[in-house]
C-alpha cells in the first residue's frame, strides 16, 4: 500500500479551497475589527487622560505579545471558563481583536491628522461637531490613512497563516498537509507564496500610489 | 454691529488678551496689525465663538456670543471666516466646498445650494473651477474658494486672519483684489493682516496690537504716519 | 451530571482526535482525506455509539490540549500511556503496542543504538522517544544533539534531506517511510520499553474511559483489531497484555 | 468547565523559561542587525534604481517585495524545508535567523529609503556648497538625521523581530516559545506555561521600548529627544 | 571674478536656462529677480557645480567650474551659498554647525574652528546662542546662521537663494540686514530675491529672469524705473 502519492490537480483545488478559508478567516476579522478599531480609534481622540491611558494600555497588550502565543493561549481559555470555540471561532476572536488593536491607532493618527485649522474652518461656518465629524473629519482623516490601514489589513491577512497552529486548514496549514503526503517542498510552498503574493502586492502597491497622489 | 468690551483670554497662566475695547460698525472695513503673538487670530477666534474668553463680553447684533444660551452654530453663519492656510476641505470639488454648508447647516435643497454656490464661486472669478479638486488650485485660487465658501451662507460679517500670508508674492494680488470687492461691496470686514499696502489703502480704521493689548486704533492716514505709541512706531518700522 | 458518554449520544457526534502524518496508523489520502488504523478505530467508535464521527485534525503537540479543554472527546492518536500524561488526561487500557525504532540516512552509517552517540537525532515534539532518548542522552552528556520537531512528517523530511542522521518513530511507520525514500533506511530497534499506546479522553471521566475500555475489548475480541492492522500495516497484531500484572 | 490551574511546575521552570528568552533576544537581536546592514544595501540599491533598472537592482526588488508580501511564517518555513529540498541544510537556529533576517531587510530597507527621502534636498546641498565631499555629507549631515527619522520605525522592528522569533517554535528552535511547548509537552499544560511565557514577553517588549526611548533621547536632545 | 558665457542647462527635455551671459565683478552685488520656475535656482546651482552643464562654461577667479580636473569640493569652499529653507543642520549646536566644515574639510583643529565659528556667529548677532540647536532658533536666526556657516570658509563669493522668502514678515528685516552687512564690507554677491526693497538699495545691478533667459540687467533705478522688457514690466506691475 502506498501511503505518498505525487503531486496531482485536484491538489490545486484543495489548496483554492484552503486559500477561500484564509481569505474567510481574514475577511471575517478585518472586517469587524476595523469596525470596532474605528471607534476606539474615535475614542482616542475624545476620551480624558485617564481613559485614554486604560483604553491604550488594554490595546497595548495585543501588540506586544507574539501572536502565536495570544491565539495558543485563547484557544486553550475559552473553554477553560466555560465555552468552547473552534479554530475558525476562535482564530477569527484573536484576530479580529489584534486588528482592533492596529486599527484604533491608525484611525487615532488619521483623526489627529486632520489641521485644527480645517476643523475651525468648518465650525465657523455654522457646522455642528457631528456635521464636522460626518463631513469633514471623517473623510479627510480615514482618507489620509486609507494607505496605512490598507498595510494593517494585509498584515492581518499575512498573520492569518498562524491560525493554522489552531487547526485551522487555511493555505499554509494545507500546504503542510500535502507537503506530507506528496514529500514535495518546494513547488506546493512556491505555489502558497505566489498566493499570498499576489494578493498582497497589487493591494500594497494601488495604496502607496494613492498615498502619493493624496500626499499632493 | 460688533461690541466687545473688556475681553480676557487665557490659555491656561498665558494671558494672550488683556482688555479689548472695540466696537465695529456695520460697513467698516478694520485691518489689524501687529507682531506675531500679540492675539490678532485669538480675537478672531473669539468673535465667532471658537474660543472660550475668561472675562468681558462681545456681542454681535445684539447677540451675547460667550452667552451659554447663545446658538453658536447659528451665531457663526453671519461670521464668515477664512483662514492664514488649509482652508478648502481636500476631498470636495470647490462646488461641493461651497454647497456643503448651505445644504447641511441651512437645509437647502441640493439644486439650489448647487447654484448658488457655483454664483459665489463666479463671484471671486472661480466659474471654470467648479469642479476641480483643491489640490488642483492655486495657493490664491484657494484662498479665494474658501471667501466664496463663507459668503455662501450669507454673512453679515467676514472676518480674515493672514488670508494672503502664504501665498506666494505674485499670488497676493488675486486675493486682496477680491477683499477689496467684498469691501466696495460694502461687506463689514475684520482683516488681520501683514499687507500694509492693503491696510492702508481699504481700511476705514487700523488696529495695531501688541502682546494682548489695542495700543492704537485709528483712520490708516493717522496711524501709519503719526503713529502714537512707541510700540506701533517701532513695529512698523521694522515692516516697512 | 451528565458525562461525556451522554454528551456524544445526546450531541449526535463523536469528537475524534487524529494525528495524521503518522502513515499507515495516520494519513491523508490522495483524495486528502484522513485514512489510517487509527482513523477507522475512530469511525468504528462512532458506530459503536450510533453517532456521527466528527475527526478533528492534531500534530502530537496538540492532542492531549484538546481533551484539557474538552475540544474533544477522545484522542485516538498514538498516545503513549506516560505516567506524567495521566496527571493531566485519562488514559484507556493499551489499545495497540509499537517497538520504537530509528530511521536513518544512507550516509550516516549508523546501524546499532550506540552510534546514535554523537550524531544529530530528531523526533516530534511531545513524544515519549523524545523523553526516552533524553533519559539515555543525559548519561551520554555533552555528546547529545537533539531537534524536536513538531510533526513526524517533518522528522522524515530532516533524515531525508540529511539535515539530521536519525529520526526516532515507531517499527510500523519507519518500515514504509525506509521503503518510499531512497536515502533512508531501517535503523536500530531502539532500546526503550514497548511503546504501549492508549486513547486518551477527560481525566476524572470514569465512566467514559471504562467505555473506551469495554471498545478496545471489543475490537480484540470481535476481530475487527486483526483485520484493520492486517489491512494497514500488513503483519500480525501485536499482543496487548502485559504478563504479570493486572491493569 | 472545571479546570485546575498547575502553576507549580511552570514556576519550577521559570530560570530555564527565562535562559531561553535570552536565546530569543539573542536571535532577534542577529537578526536585526543583519536587517540593517542589508537593509541599507537594498534601499540603496532600490533608490538608484532609474530608467533602466539591472540585475543587481531587480534583486533588491524582488527581496524587498517578496519579504513585505509573503507571511513570515511561510518564509521560515522555505528557509526550513524550502532550502532543504536543494540540498541546502540550515539548523533551526539558522531558519529561524535566516527567515527573520529576510524579512526584517525587506521591512527596513523601505524605511531607509523613506528616511533617506524625507531628507531635504538642500541638506545635500549646503553641505556639498561649504566643500564637503559626498562621504563627508552622508557621514556627517545625512546619516545621523536618517537615524533620527527611522528610530521610530527601527524600534518597532525590533519589537516585531522578537514577537515573530516565537515562531522559532514551528521549525524547532528552542527559544521562549519552543522552549516553553517542549517543557509542556511532558505533562501538556499548555495553557499555564504560555500564559507566564506573555508575560515575559511583555516585559521584553516594554524593556526594549524604554531603552529605545532613552537611547533616542539621548541621540537625540538637539531635536527635543523622539 | 564670475564669468558667464553662453550657458545652457537642461533637465531631460526641459530646457531650463536657455543661453545665459553674465559677468559679475569682485565687490560687486547683483540680485536676480523673475517668477517662479525662470531657472534662478538653477543658474546658482551651476554655479557652484551642484548641477552639471549642457553647453557655454562658468568661470570662478579663472577656474572652470565644469572642468572634469576642477576639484569642486576645493571651488566651493569659495563659494559660500544660503538657501531658502532647511539649510542649517537640525542635529548640531549653531557653534557645531558653523565649525563643522572647517575643521573636517579645511582640517582646521576643533579648538580653532570653533573660536573662529563663535566669531562668525558673533558677526552675524548670535553670539549669545552658540549652544542652540537649530529647532530652538526662529526662521530668521536660522537663516543667519546659515550666512556665518558659509563665511567660516572665507568665501570670496556668496549666493543667496531667496534667503528671506520662507520667513515671517517682521524676521526679513534682521536677515536682509545681515546681508547689507556683507554687502557693505565689499564682499561679492548674488542674490536671487523677491524683495525688491532689498534690491533696489543694495545691488549695484539688478537682473531679470524670465523662462530661462536673462531679459533685462542693468543698474536698480533703470531696471525699476524704466524697464525694456514687456515681460519686465508686467512682472514688477504684479510683485509691487
Ligand atoms: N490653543 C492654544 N493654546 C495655548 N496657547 C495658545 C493657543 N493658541 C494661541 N496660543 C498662544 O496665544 C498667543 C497669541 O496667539 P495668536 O495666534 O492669537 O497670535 P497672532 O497675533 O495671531 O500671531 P501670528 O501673527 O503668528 O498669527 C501666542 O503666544 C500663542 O502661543
Ligand atoms: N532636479 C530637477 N529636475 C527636473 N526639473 C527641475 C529640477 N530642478 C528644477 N527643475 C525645473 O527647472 C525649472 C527652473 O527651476 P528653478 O528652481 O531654477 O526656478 P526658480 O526660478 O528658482 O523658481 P522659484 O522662484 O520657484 O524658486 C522649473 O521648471 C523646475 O521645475
Ligand atoms: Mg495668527
Ligand atoms: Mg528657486
Amino acid at each position: 500500500m502506498d501511503y505518498f502519492s505525487g503531486l496531482q490537480l485536484k491538489d490545486l483545488g484543495f489548496l483554492a479551497e484552503a486559500a477561500g478559508r484564509t481569505l474567510l478567516i481574514s475577511g471575517v476579522s478585518i472586517g469587524i475589527g476595523s469596525l470596532v478599531g474605528l471607534i476606539f480609534g474615535w475614542l482616542l481622540t475624545v476620551l480624558g487622560r485617564t481613559g485614554r491611558f486604560l483604553l491604550n494600555a488594554v490595546l497595548d497588550v495585543f501588540r506586544s505579545i507574539p501572536l502565536l502565543i495570544q491565539l495558543v493561549l485563547f484557544y486553550n481559555l475559552f473553554p477553560i471558563i466555560g465555552f468552547s470555540l473552534g479554530p475558525f471561532a476562535a482564530g477569527t476572536l484573536v484576530l479580529t481583536v489584534y486588528t482592533v488593536a492596529l486599527v484604533s491607532n491608525v484611525t487615532r493618527s488619521g483623526l489627529e491628522s486632520v489641521s485644527p485649522d480645517l476643523r475651525r474652518a468648518a465650525r465657523s461656518l455654522g457646522l455642528s461637531y457631528w456635521q464636522d465629524m460626518r463631513h469633514i473629519v471623517w473623510p479627510v482623516g480615514l482618507r489620509a490613512v486609507f494607505p496605512a490601514w490598507v498595510g494593517v489589513a494585509l498584515s492581518v491577512v499575512k498573520d492569518s497563516a498562524l491560525v493554522s497552529v489552531l487547526g485551522y486548514v487555511e493555505l499554509l496549514r494545507a500546504s503542510q498537509t500535502l507537503i506530507t503526503r506528496t514529500q514535495e517542498p518546494l513547488i506546493i510552498l512556491a505555489i502558497a507564496g505566489a498566493f499570498y503574493f499576489a494578493l498582497s502586492f497589487p493591494m500594497a502597491r494601488a495604496a502607496s500610489l494613492y498615498e502619493k497622489r493624496w500626499a499632493q | 454691529m460688533i461690541d466687545i468690551t473688556n475681553l480676557h483670554k487665557r490659555f491656561g497662566p498665558l494671558h494672550v488678551l488683556k482688555g479689548i475695547n472695540l466696537t465695529v460698525d456695520k460697513g467698516e472695513v478694520l485691518s489689524v496689525i501687529g507682531s506675531s503673538g500679540s492675539g490678532k487670530s485669538t480675537l478672531l477666534y473669539c468673535i465667532n465663538g471658537l474660543e472660550s474668553i475668561q472675562d468681558g463680553s462681545i456681542r454681535v447684533d445684539d447677540t451675547e456670543v460667550h452667552h451659554p444660551k447663545t446658538d453658536l452654530n447659528r451665531l457663526r453663519q453671519k461670521l464668515g471666516m477664512v483662514f492664514q492656510q488649509w482652508n478648502s476641505f481636500p476631498h470636495l470639488t470647490a462646488l461641493e466646498n461651497v454647497a456643503l454648508a448651505p445644504r447641511i447647516v441651512k437645509g437647502q435643497s441640493k439644486s439650489e445650494a448647487s447654484e448658488r454656490a457655483s454664483e459665489q464661486l463666479n463671484h471671486v472669478g472661480l466659474g471654470d473651477k467648479l469642479d476641480s479638486y483643491p489640490h488642483a488650485l492655486s495657493g490664491g485660487q484657494q484662498q479665494r474658494l474658501a471667501i466664496a465658501r463663507a459668503l455662501a451662507m450669507e454673512p453679515s460679517l467676514m472676518l480674515f486672519d493672514e488670508a494672503t500670508s502664504a501665498l506666494d508674492p505674485e499670488l497676493v494680488g488675486e486675493v486682496l483684489d477680491t477683499m477689496r470687492m467684498l469691501a466696495r461691496e460694502g461687506m463689514t470686514m475684520i482683516c488681520v493682516t501683514h499687507e500694509m499696502g492693503f491696510a492702508r489703502d481699504v481700511s476705514d480704521r487700523v488696529a495695531y496690537f501688541h502682546q494682548g493689548i489695542m495700543e492704537e486704533i485709528g483712520p490708516p492716514e493717522q496711524l501709519f504716519n503719526t503713529p502714537q505709541s512707541e510700540h506701533t512706531r517701532a513695529f512698523l518700522s521694522k515692516v516697512r | 451530571l451528565a458525562d461525556t458518554l451522554d454528551e456524544v449520544v445526546d450531541r449526535g457526534t463523536l469528537r475524534c482526535a487524529v494525528v495524521l502524518d503518522f502513515p499507515p496508523i495516520g494519513y491523508w489520502n490522495d483524495n486528502n482525506e484522513p485514512a489510517g488504523f487509527d482513523v477507522e478505530y475512530c469511525k468504528d467508535l462512532a458506530n459503536s455509539l450510533g453517532v456521527e464521527v466528527d475527526l478533528i485534525p492534531a500534530t502530537w503537540s496538540e492532542r492531549l490540549p484538546l481533551i484539557v479543554t474538552g475540544r474533544a472527546d477522545v484522542v485516538i492518536g498514538s498516545t503513549s500511556d506516560s505516567l506524567e500524561r495521566a496527571q493531566t488526561v485519562g488514559f484507556s487500557i493499551p489499545y495497540a503496542v509499537f517497538v520504537s525504532q530509528a530511521i536513518v540516512n544512507t550516509d550516516s552509517g549508523i546501524e546499532t543504538f550506540e552510534d546514535m552517540r554523537g550524531k544529530k537525532v530528531a523526533a516530534g515534539v511531545g513524544t515519549v522517544q523524545e523523553q526516552w532518548y533524553e533519559e539515555y542522552a543525559d548519561d551520554w552528556g555533552d555528546d547529545y544533539r537533539y531537534q524536536g520537531y513538531q510533526s513526524e512528517n517533518e522528522v522524515f523530511l530532516a533524515v531525508e534531506q540529511g539535515k539530521v542522521d536519525a529520526g526516532m518513530t515507531g517499527n510500523i511507520v519507519a518500515g514504509p517511510i525506509a521503503q518510499r525514500f531512497d536515502n533512508i533506511e531501517l535503523g536500530p530497534v531502539l532500546p526503550f520499553t514497548a511503546d504501549y499506546v492508549s486513547m486518551a479522553g477527560p481525566r476524572k471521566d470514569v465512566s467514559w474511559l471504562n467505555y473506551l475500555n469495554l471498545f478496545i475489548q471489543q475490537q480484540v475480541r470481535t476481530g475487527r483489531y486483526e483485520e484493520l492492522w492486517a489491512q494497514f500495516v500488513g503483519s500480525d497484531a501485536p499482543d496487548l497484555t502485559v504478563g504479570g500484572v493486572y491493569y | 468547565m472545571d479546570y485546575n490551574f498547575h502553576w507549580q511546575p511552570v514556576i519550577g521552570r521559570l530560570p530555564d523559561l527565562l535562559l531561553a528568552s535570552l536565546d530569543t533576544l539573542q536571535v532577534a537581536a542577529l537578526s536585526i542587525v543583519l536587517g540593517i546592514v542589508i537593509g541599507l544595501l537594498l534601499a540603496i540599491l532600490r533608490m538608484n534604481a532609474r530608467g533602466r533598472w539591472t540585475p543587481l537592482q531587480w534583486f533588491a526588488v524582488a527581496w524587498i517585495e517578496i519579504a513585505r508580501n509573503t507571511p513570515v511564517l511561510f518564509q521560515l518555513f522555505f528557509f526550513g524545508f524550502g532550502l532543504g529540498a536543494w540540498g541546502w541544510h540550515l539548523s533551526p537556529f539558522m531558519i529561524v535567523l535566516a527567515g527573520l533576517s529576510f524579512n526584517c531587510a525587506g521591512y527596513l530597507a523601505e524605511n531607509f529609503r523613506g528616511g533617506f527621502q524625507s531628507i531635504p534636498d538642500t541638506q545635500y546641498r549646503a553641505a556639498r556648497s561649504v566643500g564637503m565631499s559626498a562621504g563627508q555629507t552622508y557621514y556627517h549631515i545625512i546619516i545621523p538625521q536618517v537615524l533620527r527619522k527611522v528610530w521610530h520605525p527601527l524600534t518597532n522592528q525590533i519589537v516585531w523581530a522578537v514577537l515573530m522569533s516565537s515562531l522559532g517554535m514551528l521549525v524547532g528552535y528552542q527559544e521562549l516559545t519552543g522552549s516553553a511547548q517542549y517543557f509542556a509537552s511532558r505533562t501538556y499544560r499548555i495553557f499555564e506555561y504560555f500564559a507566564v511565557v506573555a508575560l515575559i514577553y511583555y516585559a521584553l517588549v516594554k524593556l526594549i521600548l524604554m531603552a529605545s526611548r532613552m537611547l533616542g533621547w539621548r541621540l537625540f536632545r538637539s531635536e527635543g529627544g523622539v
